[in-house]
C-alpha cells in the first residue's frame, strides 16, 4: 500500500501526483522504489477522484476501528 | 376368491351376494382402496361430498358386514381391521396422498354437543366474547376459561383450553360453545387407511408436511447451485454467480496487493483512508492528528 | 434428497412431475424406487411453488434436508 | 442446472458420475442430452469433494470490501 | 475458474467470448484446455449480461461476515 | 482488471507468474500489453499469497448476486 | 492527514516510525513539516500497534462497494 499511500501524501500538501513526486517521497521512507509500479500508480489514478474516493470512504462509519478505539 | 370366502358368500341371500360383488368389482377397479368414516355426516351433506368427489375418488357406504366380506374376498385383510362403527369404502385411482389431502381439505366445522367425545383439544381462544358484562362470564369461569369483564365486554385473557382431546363434553361446556360459536368438530370423510398398489398407507404416512418439501426443494436447489459454482460449472442460471465470482476475486486480490489497476484505485484509496482513520481513532494525542481527525 | 433432484431435473425440462417419470429417472440413476416415496413427493409438490422454492435458494445458503425427500 | 441435478443424484446414490450415467439419467428425463455438456461437467467435477462444494455456500468475495492488510 | 477468468478477460478487451478467443486465452496460460468445458462455458454465458453480473459483485455489501469488528 | 485476471489464471494452473507469461496470456486475449503494468504486476504480487488474498476477502452468500437465477 | 500517511509509509516498509524519518518523508512531499506535531504522532504510535489497527479497518465497506453507507 505505500505507493498508494505516497499518492494520498501528495494529493493532501496538493502537490502533483507524478512518478518524480512519488518516487522522492517512497525514496526518502526508504523504499526500493520500482519505477514499473510507480508508472502504473499514476497512470490508474489520472482519472480518479482522489478527494471523492476519499469522502466516501469517511462517509461509512469508520467501523472497526471507531468502534474498538 | 378362497374357497373358505366362496363357501361364505354362497350362504348369503341374493341381494347380499350381489351387493358384495358389487364392493368386489369396486375394488377390481381402482388402484387404491380405503376405508372412510363417516360418522356425524349429515346424509345430504355425503351425498353432496361424494358428488365432489365425482372423477377422483367413488364412496361406497353399505353394511360392515359386507364390506368386511369383499374386503376380505379381495385379500386386502389389511384394511379390516379399519372397518368399525360408520364407514365406508373409498376408491380411487389417485395418488393416496392426494385423496388424503382432498378428503382433508373438504372438512368443515361443526358444533360438538352434550355428551360427545372431544376429537381434540377445545380452545376458547383469547380475545374479545363480544358478549355483553352478565352471568357468562361465570359460565366461561366455570367451565376453566381465564375470563374477566374489562372495558364493557368480557374477555377472555389467554386461549384457554377447557376440554382434552377424548374427554366428553358437558351441558356446561356445549352451552358456552355454542354461545360463542365454537366449532371444535371438523366433520367430514375420515380417510383411516388405505391400500395403494399392495401397501398399506395410515394417516399419519399420508399427512405430507408440504413446506418441508419446499424447504427440501429450496435445499436441493441451493446445493446443486453451490456445486455448479465451487466446481465452476457454468450453467445459464449460475454464471452470473460465477461472474460476480470471479470478479470479486480479482478485486480481492488487487486490494490486497495494492495493485496500480484503475479500477482498483478508488477502492485503494478508499482503503488507505479508512486505514489511516483506523489508525487515528487509536492516537489519544489530539496534537497529533490533524484537524479532520480530531474528535 | 434424490427424489427432490429428480423433480428439479423434470421441472427444468418442462416435464410433467409425475409417478412414471420420477421412476424413470432414479431408475436410470440405479436408485432402488420406493413407490410410496415417489407418491409422497407428486402429492407434495403439487402445493409447492417449485420455481418460487427455488429462486428462494438463491437467497440462502444450502442448509440440511428437511423432509424425506 | 439440470446436469448438476443429475450429477447430485449419481452422488447421492454411489454411483459413478460418469458420461455414460449422467447421459442415462438425462435422457430418462426427456433431456435432449448435448455430449459436451456432459464432459464438461465430468472434468469440471472430476477433482471436487461434492459432499463439501454441495455444502460449501456459493460465495462471492466482496470485492467492494477493503480486504486485510 | 480459469475458463471464468478467461472469458472476463475477453470481455474487458471487448474481444468476442467465443471458443476459439477462450482457447487461445487458456492456451496462452498453460491451460490443458477441454474443449467441452469451453463450450460449456460460452453456451452458459450466451444470454447473461456480463457487465451487469461484473457490477453486480461490486454491490455485493461488504462482507456481512467480516464486519462488525 | 485484465492483468489481474491473468495474474489468476496463471496462478489457478500453477504457472509463474512473471512478464513472459502474463504477456503471453494477456497477448492471446488481444490486449495491447504495457510492459510497465505487467512489470508492476509481477511486483506487486512478489510476496502475496494469491490463494489466501482471494479467499481471504469477506465471503458473502452468492444470494445477491445470483439472484435473477 | 500527510503525518499519518508518513507513518504508514514508514510502518508498512519497515523503517522506524521516529522524527526523522516522517521528516524526510514529508519533506519530500513538499510538506512544510511542523516539528511539534511530528513529535507528538511519534510519542502516540509508540504503544499502538499499527498492524492490528490497520487490519481492522478490512471490515470497513471501502468506497464504491459501500456507498450510501
Amino acid at each position: 500500500m505505500e505507493y498508494v499511500y505516497a499518492a494520498l501524501i501528495l494529493n493532501e500538501t496538493g502537490e502533483e501526483i507524478n512518478e518524480d513526486n512519488l518516487t522522492d517521497v517512497l525514496d526518502a521512507a526508504g523504499v526500493d522504489v520500482e519505477e514499473s509500479r510507480v508508472k502504473a500508480l499514476v497512470a490508474a489514478l489520472e482519472d480518479v477522484d482522489i478527494d471523492e474516493a476519499v469522502s466516501e470512504a469517511a462517509a461509512v462509519p469508520a467501523g472497526g476501528a471507531a468502534a474498538g478505539g | 376368491m378362497s374357497a373358505e370366502a366362496e363357501r361364505k358368500t354362497e350362504n348369503l341371500p341374493q341381494w347380499k351376494k350381489e351387493e358384495v360383488g358389487e364392493l368386489e368389482q369396486l375394488i377390481e377397479d381402482y388402484e387404491s382402496v380405503g376405508i372412510v368414516g363417516i360418522t356425524g355426516i349429515p346424509s345430504k351433506q355425503l351425498q353432496d361430498m361424494r358428488r365432489g368427489l365425482h372423477g377422483t375418488a367413488v364412496v361406497r357406504v353399505s353394511r360392515n358386514t359386507l364390506q368386511v366380506r369383499a374386503l376380505e374376498d379381495a385379500g386386502l385383510d389389511d384394511l379390516v381391521t379399519h372397518v368399525e362403527g360408520q364407514v365406508g369404502l373409498v376408491a380411487t385411482n389417485d395418488n393416496p396422498f392426494t385423496l388424503y389431502k382432498e378428503l382433508e381439505a373438504s372438512k368443515t366445522p361443526a358444533p360438538i354437543n352434550e355428551g360427545e367425545v372431544a376429537p381434540n383439544d377445545i380452545v376458547i381462544p383469547e380475545g374479545d366474547t363480544g358478549v355483553d358484562p352478565g352471568p357468562f362470564v361465570g359460565e366461561l369461569q366455570g367451565i376453566g376459561a381465564n375470563a374477566r369483564i374489562e372495558d364493557g365486554s368480557i374477555q377472555v385473557m389467554e386461549d384457554s383450553t377447557v376440554l382434552e382431546a377424548g374427554e366428553e363434553v358437558s351441558a356446561d361446556l356445549a352451552n358456552v360453545l355454542n354461545e360463542l360459536g365454537i366449532e371444535p368438530k371438523e366433520v367430514g370423510l375420515d380417510l383411516r387407511a388405505v391400500v395403494a398398489d399392495g401397501v398399506l398407507f395410515d394417516p399419519e404416512d399420508l399427512d405430507i408436511d408440504v413446506d418441508a418439501y419446499q424447504s427440501d426443494v429450496s435445499t436441493a436447489a441451493a446445493r446443486a447451485r453451490n456445486l455448479s459454482v465451487n466446481a465452476s460449472f457454468p450453467t445459464a442460471t449460475t454464471a452470473p454467480t460465477l461472474i460476480a465470482k470471479a470478479t470479486g476475486e480479482a478485486k480481492s486480490l488487487g486490494l490486497h496487493a495494492a495493485i496500480e489497476d484503475e479500477e482498483l484505485m478508488p477502492d485503494l484509496v478508499s482503503k488507505a483512508d479508512a486505514q489511516l482513520r483506523a489508525l487515528a481513532a487509536q492516537i489519544d494525542d489530539e496534537e497529533a492528528l490533524p484537524e479532520e481527525l480530531q474528535d
